[in-house]
């Protein structure tokens, strides 16, 4: 057993480089989700409909493919990375950067569905509580929406951390596997498995499952005991 | 100085409309039925309603205009909803420090500890509030409206879910705290007694539309008026009231006669010490007051009054509102059988004597 | 009848024309193809995936197969893989090899060497060429030899090692490819095997045959591989050693 | 045949706890301070408190013990919540037909036309709920428990969201339908005028206990009553009620005196037909009874009764309850203060005349 | 514009295996993922945390290793593959049941997530109140929580559909691409691109994009205008 987790360096900065990415991208991610989950939760436009949809199409594509077009949008032939570039910044491709921007746009759904659907719920009663109570409308995002949506943001959350762990063929062809820029995790174990080397693959694999059960477990573990003092609120 | 609001509001079958100023100072109810608009016109108060066309202005501060709409925020306003809305996540506590935190040090003018007593929320403060009955609730909605020191108070029938029992304790808090600290209030109620003892000022509302505000004392004058829908006419006089001995009893006098009343306890604790108090309220109900032709003796009623009658009204239902004129000139109204009227042979500018069988002193 | 056949992607779309040309000399019979990477597609079979025919990029996954599944027919060579050097925005036979260690190089593309042939001898060949260790900040890895492709046709990738197969198609022809010399890097030799389950469908039997076909090398060959007779007749037992 | 009912409930630092039976006819009253449980005693009955270790029984058949739990949807139970529960997807329409739809056509006992009618929903019925003002929601929440012919009813201050003129308006109606569908009704209030107006039998609740649940009647010779705080004591007559001319007015005659009384329009308009009605019920509040010593004439009271006094109890506010027997033996209680006491100088057994100032026609 | 769009036989064939697949795993997945998330949603033992954290997992791994492990379960030589062959069925490897089986198994999350989230806000009251009119657990089921959790309910289909429309490293893991059977839009998309056939991966891409974006403004259009209608209601 102890054999079967003896991590090689290669395996070890694949770990961390994995983390560092979905730390970075479910930050970011909640960042960047948040106001616009806000935005679609309170808005009744036909625009509204369609930056909601907008926001599911990276869905649709093959992984791979979503991968060569933004490839293709932000490599130094790109505008995007034509852009960046003329401003004296790197262009996106092959880059942690790069792979970061692409997990941002793989998982945006995955954290603006959860989180607009608890907004939209929340009604507007507490929020209108606040301000009376002389609530800014930060303070009231702070210490009314979030608590009040922590369901709803410990699922866009978990999800998007999730999402951006398994996630592999954007970044296998954005990123082009460079050890310790982007080869996480989920490519390692791709290349392993690809190569019949399956004791890798499998006790890769299994860490990712146990670490990722682990911290599932934790966070839900959480959640539950919250929701559950809550629920009898529901109409208070 | 003052709360004007002018709104002109079609929302599908409803249509609120109104150009009305209130006085910003004391208590204003809104009184009217179920449906008339109460809630939707205290929204737009407290800027709730964006889709309203409506100019709000309090104490010259434009509010709401055309082109802008100050946030609730930064109104102060204290806002107490018919449905108690604590925040689920807060304790109780939380719930009522909340909008304490967020006042200015410079504004705080109510102390927790006194509102917490006055409320009884002493024993709740640890509690969630999905462990609170929905009386205790809106208690809470109530004094955490109240930790702000807010500049003008919005009660949306905050008693309604009160027992009777805590909903007399309450009351005199009620008022006092809206007198002391000089909030000024507008109240949506249904309850008569509620306007009685709170309001300085009524605004009857029906159907989407407010009557002119009117002190209440010119309100009670018109026996016809809806407060009286509810419990019959009621008069309202003005005098001194002397306290004797003890159990609230005193002597409620004015330049030509006196009557023996009594006060609530809640009053008497409320301004223990003092002994007389000039320009108090008394409340009348038509239906406790008599009328005899001579001044009865062996009779339990204490109050006899001399009077003249300047008024009789035919109601439909069998009754007559008889409008006594009392030897100082105020009014006082008598709820009769139109037997008794026929009986007893009453006619305009007759003396009789006005026997009163109980009344209520307010403020 | 039909016929399944799995072929490794770097075989895309040669094989289109090969089962083109086997279709009309055997009217009648009908050929599937199930293109991948030779990994996956030799994991499938492994697990009992209905491929009758398989044909690799590589000699060891077909032997790996015929070692497990005692039925599958002895691997056979049938060709062998070009790697070139090739770039979009330049002429590749301009480079040279020194030349990818020049700055404006920034990003060479080459495919997985732990998982594509074509990967390993294209690390095989920068090792022969002593710039392995230089270009390393350079490299990126694409997961078969055709993302490779698309790295570099993309142009995020500068220049690119990949197999003559794919620079002949009509999206690489913009720029013109340099063979890498073959004594630089292990022969890239492809090997087939008709699986334990094509054993009993005649059309496997013909179409394994049609592959060694004159016609069917000559396409093959005029693809960008090299001929089963131009590696020579080797046996992949004989070229292991 | 009855309710009982037995929970021993410990939640948190609330204990629910008693044995008890309620009567299975009629409107029995759940009278209590905020936070007393009451709300916690109607889910039991209604089978939504699992937790709760209880065991009731209604008419015979087993609701809950240890070992079942009968759900609620099979236990016939009209149910209406504290705040309105209107289900948000459906219009008004659709949430009355809600149940009516799930109720099999032979238990239907009551047209929804009636129930339409009788709160006032006709016009409502298109709207969304999110269009209706508190009162007008209760109001539907009400409709849609009745639409069911439930066998039981349970109400938990099913009125108190609305305004005093609809509350009116709707109690008739109230007592009309438990009564003529004979729907027992566990009935949660705070209001005395419920009480009176609605109950038959009252068990008033006290933290977490019931009292053994009395009729109403028997609740009412009880001068320190819970529900005489508010509005003081109360006495009920039986006798015959007939109707004399328009406006409501009729004699109140028992074997040995009478009353000219009136009731209210709401309650003739019910009764429309008949004139005369036995075994009927009429309140007075012990403060609209005078005490004099002789049968005064020249004085608007009209209704004059001669009683002997049986019992004078002196209340720490300086007020006096008199029990008063009445020729027929029936008890009327008077609110004098002592110092009228003393003037008049009542003493136990004393003849005197009681002077009733009004009285309300119960039922 | 006309010839951009002409479909071979081929690409017909995997549009209509495409719909098949979605439409039959998104309407699995609801049956399935419903009493999931309502008892996920009611419950708050420790087990509840078990296996909502499980229900989870399958986004951590790389589609590709997943569809390995399934491969390995499901086919001939995996348990569950044996257990069916041994009940005279067919084993699931390389077959369009299987690849239905491997879609429920990866877009499970997305289907239990929102439901979870929805049923736990509903609240106990609804249910009191339609089960006091006579509504049995099923009646309650189909007349309040569907109708009331109805934003739940689409969101949960739509992520279904959306990701097992753009799943494809699991089912090419496990279907093997066979035409008419397991190779569906995506899988050809990959393999257009593999090719360098960029005529047909963007043409296919964008069926699937403008497709998929009419169904989402659909979706999300009729939602919304029911989420505005419902909007004022929270607090009755
Ligand atoms: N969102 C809405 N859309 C359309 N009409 C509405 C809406 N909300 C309320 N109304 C209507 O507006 C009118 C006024 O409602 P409002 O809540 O202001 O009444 P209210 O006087 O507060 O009644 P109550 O005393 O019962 O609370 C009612 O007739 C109601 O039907
Ligand atoms: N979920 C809960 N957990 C713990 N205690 C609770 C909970 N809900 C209510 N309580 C407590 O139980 C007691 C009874 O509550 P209940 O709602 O039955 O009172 P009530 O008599 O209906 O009051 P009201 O007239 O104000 O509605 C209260 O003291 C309350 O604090
Ligand atoms: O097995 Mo391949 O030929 O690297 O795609
Ligand atoms: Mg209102
Ligand atoms: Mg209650």
């Amino acid at each position: 057993m102890s054999d079967f987790f003896a991590f090689t360096p290669a395996d070890w900065q694949a770990i961390w480089l994995t983390l560092k990415l979905c730390f970075i991208t479910t930050l970011l991610l909640m960042l960047l989700a948040t106001p616009l989950a806000w935005w679609l939760a309170r808005g009744g436009s036909w625009f509204h409909t369609v930056v909601q949809s907008l926001v599911a199409l990276p869905l649709v594509l093959p992984p791979t493919v979503l991968g060569f077009y933004l490839l293709i949008l932000l490599g130094p032939q790109g505008w995007i990375g034509q852009t960046l570039e003329s401003m004296g910044l790197n262009h996106l491709a092959f880059s942690f950067n790069g792979i970061v921007v692409a997990s941002l746009i793989y998982s945006l759904p995955f954290a603006v569905q959860p989180l607009q659907d608890a907004f939209g719920r929340l009604g507007h009663r507490p929020l209108e509580v606040a301000a009376s109570l002389g609530a800014s409308p930060m303070d009231r995002l702070l210490t009314v929406v979030f608590p009040l949506c922590r369901g709803g943001l410990v699922t866009a959350a978990t999800l998007s951390f999730a999402h951006t762990m398994g996630e592999f063929g954007v970044i296998l062809m954005l990123g082009g596997s460079i050890p310790g820029e982007t080869r996480v995790l989920s490519v390692m174990i791709y290349d392993y498995a690809e190569a019949l080397d399956f004791q890798n693959a499998h006790r890769l694999s299994l860490l990712m499952l146990v670490f990722s059960f682990l911290i599932l477990v934790a966070v839900y573990g959480r959640q539950r005991r919250f929701s559950l003092f809550a629920q009898r609120n529901v109409n208070s | 100085m003052s709360l004007n609001v002018s709104v002109n509001w079609q929302r599908d079958a409803f249509c609120l409309q109104l150009a009305q100023s209130f006085p910003s100072k004391g208590v204003t109810a809104l009184y009217g039925p179920s449906g008339c608009g109460k809630t939707s016109l205290l929204r737009i108060v407290a800027g709730l309603e964006r889709g309203a066309m409506s100019n709000v202005s309090f104490n010259g501060v434009d509010w709401q205009n055309e082109s802008l709409c100050v946030p609730l925020e930064k109104r102060r306003i204290g806002l107490v909803f018919q449905e108690a809305s604590l925040l689920p996540h807060l304790d109780v506590r939380a719930n009522l420090e909340y909008g304490w935190r967020r006042t200015k040090p410079a504004q705080r003018r109510l102390a927790p500890e006194e509102i917490y007593r006055m409320l009884a929320l002493e024993s709740l403060l640890q509690h969630r509030t999905d462990q609170l009955s929905g009386g205790q609730r809106q208690r809470v909605a109530l004094g955490r409206a109240l930790m702000t020191s807010p500049d003008l108070l919005l009660l949306d029938e905050p008693l309604a879910a009160l027992d009777a029992v805590a909903k007399r304790q309450i009351l005199p808090y009620l008022a006092r705290v809206v007198r002391d600290t000089e909030t000024p209030t507008l109240l949506v109620t249904h309850s008569t007694d509620e306007v009685l003892r709170l309001a300085d000022h009524i605004g009857f509302m029906e159907n989407g539309s407010v009557a002119p505000v009117v002190r209440l004392a010119e309100a009670l004058q018109d026996p016809s008026s809806p407060l009286f829908a509810d419990e019959g006419a009621v008069s309202v006089l003005q005098g001194q009231f002397v306290i004797e001995g003890n159990g609230g009893w005193g002597m409620f006098s004015t330049t030509s006669y006196h009557l023996h009343v009594r006060s609530s306890p809640e009053y008497m604790s409320l301004h223990s010490g003092s002994t007389a108090f000039q320009n108090h309220r008394l409340q009348i109900y038509a239906r406790d007051v008599s009328i005899a032709l001579t001044d009865p003796t062996q009779i339990s009623i204490q109050n006899h009054l001399a009077a003249k009658i300047s008024g009789l009204t035919e109601k439909d239902d069998g009754l007559v509102l008889v409008r006594l004129t009392l030897a100082d000139g105020q009014l006082l109204m008598a709820e009769l059988t139109s037997a008794s009227v026929s009986r007893l042979g009453l006619i305009l500018g007759m003396p009789v004597w006005a026997l009163v069988k109980s009344a209520a002193l307010l403020q | 009848g039909d016929a399944t056949v799995a072929a490794a992607s770097s075989l895309r779309p040669t094989l289109d024309r090969l089962v083109e040309a086997f279709e009309q000399s055997h009217p009648g019979d009908h050929v599937i193809l199930v293109y991948g990477s030779s990994g996956r597609l030799t994991t499938q079979i492994l697990h009992g995936a209905p491929f009758d025919v398989f044909m690799a990029a590589n000699t060891e996954f077909p032997e790996q197969i015929a070692e497990s599944q005692p039925e599958t027919s002895v691997p056979r060579l049938y060709a062998a893989g070009q790697l070139v050097m090739w770039s979009a925005s330049r002429d590749a036979r301009e480079i040279g090899w020194q030349g990818l260690l020049k700055p404006e190089v920034r990003r060479i593309a080459i495919a997985q060497p732990d998982v594509a042939p074509y990967g390993q001898r294209a690390r095989e060949a920068l090792i022969h060429y002593g710039i392995w260790d230089q270009v390393q900040d350079k490299l990126v890895y694409g997961e078969s030899v055709s993302q490779t492709a698309r790295m570099a046709l993309s142009g995020a990738a500068d220049v690119a090692l990949l197999a003559a197969s794919l620079a002949n198609q009509e999206a690489m022809q913009q720029q013109p490819y340099m063979r890498v010399d073959a004594t630089s890097h292990l022969p890239l030799n492809q090997s087939m095997v008709v699986t334990a389950r094509g054993q009993s469908n005649p059309v496997a039997a013909a179409f394994s045959q049609f592959v060694m076909s004159s016609q069917a090398q000559s396409i093959l060959s005029s693809a960008g591989f090299l001929s089963a007779r131009q590696v020579g007749q080797q046996t992949p037992a004989e070229l292991a050693e």
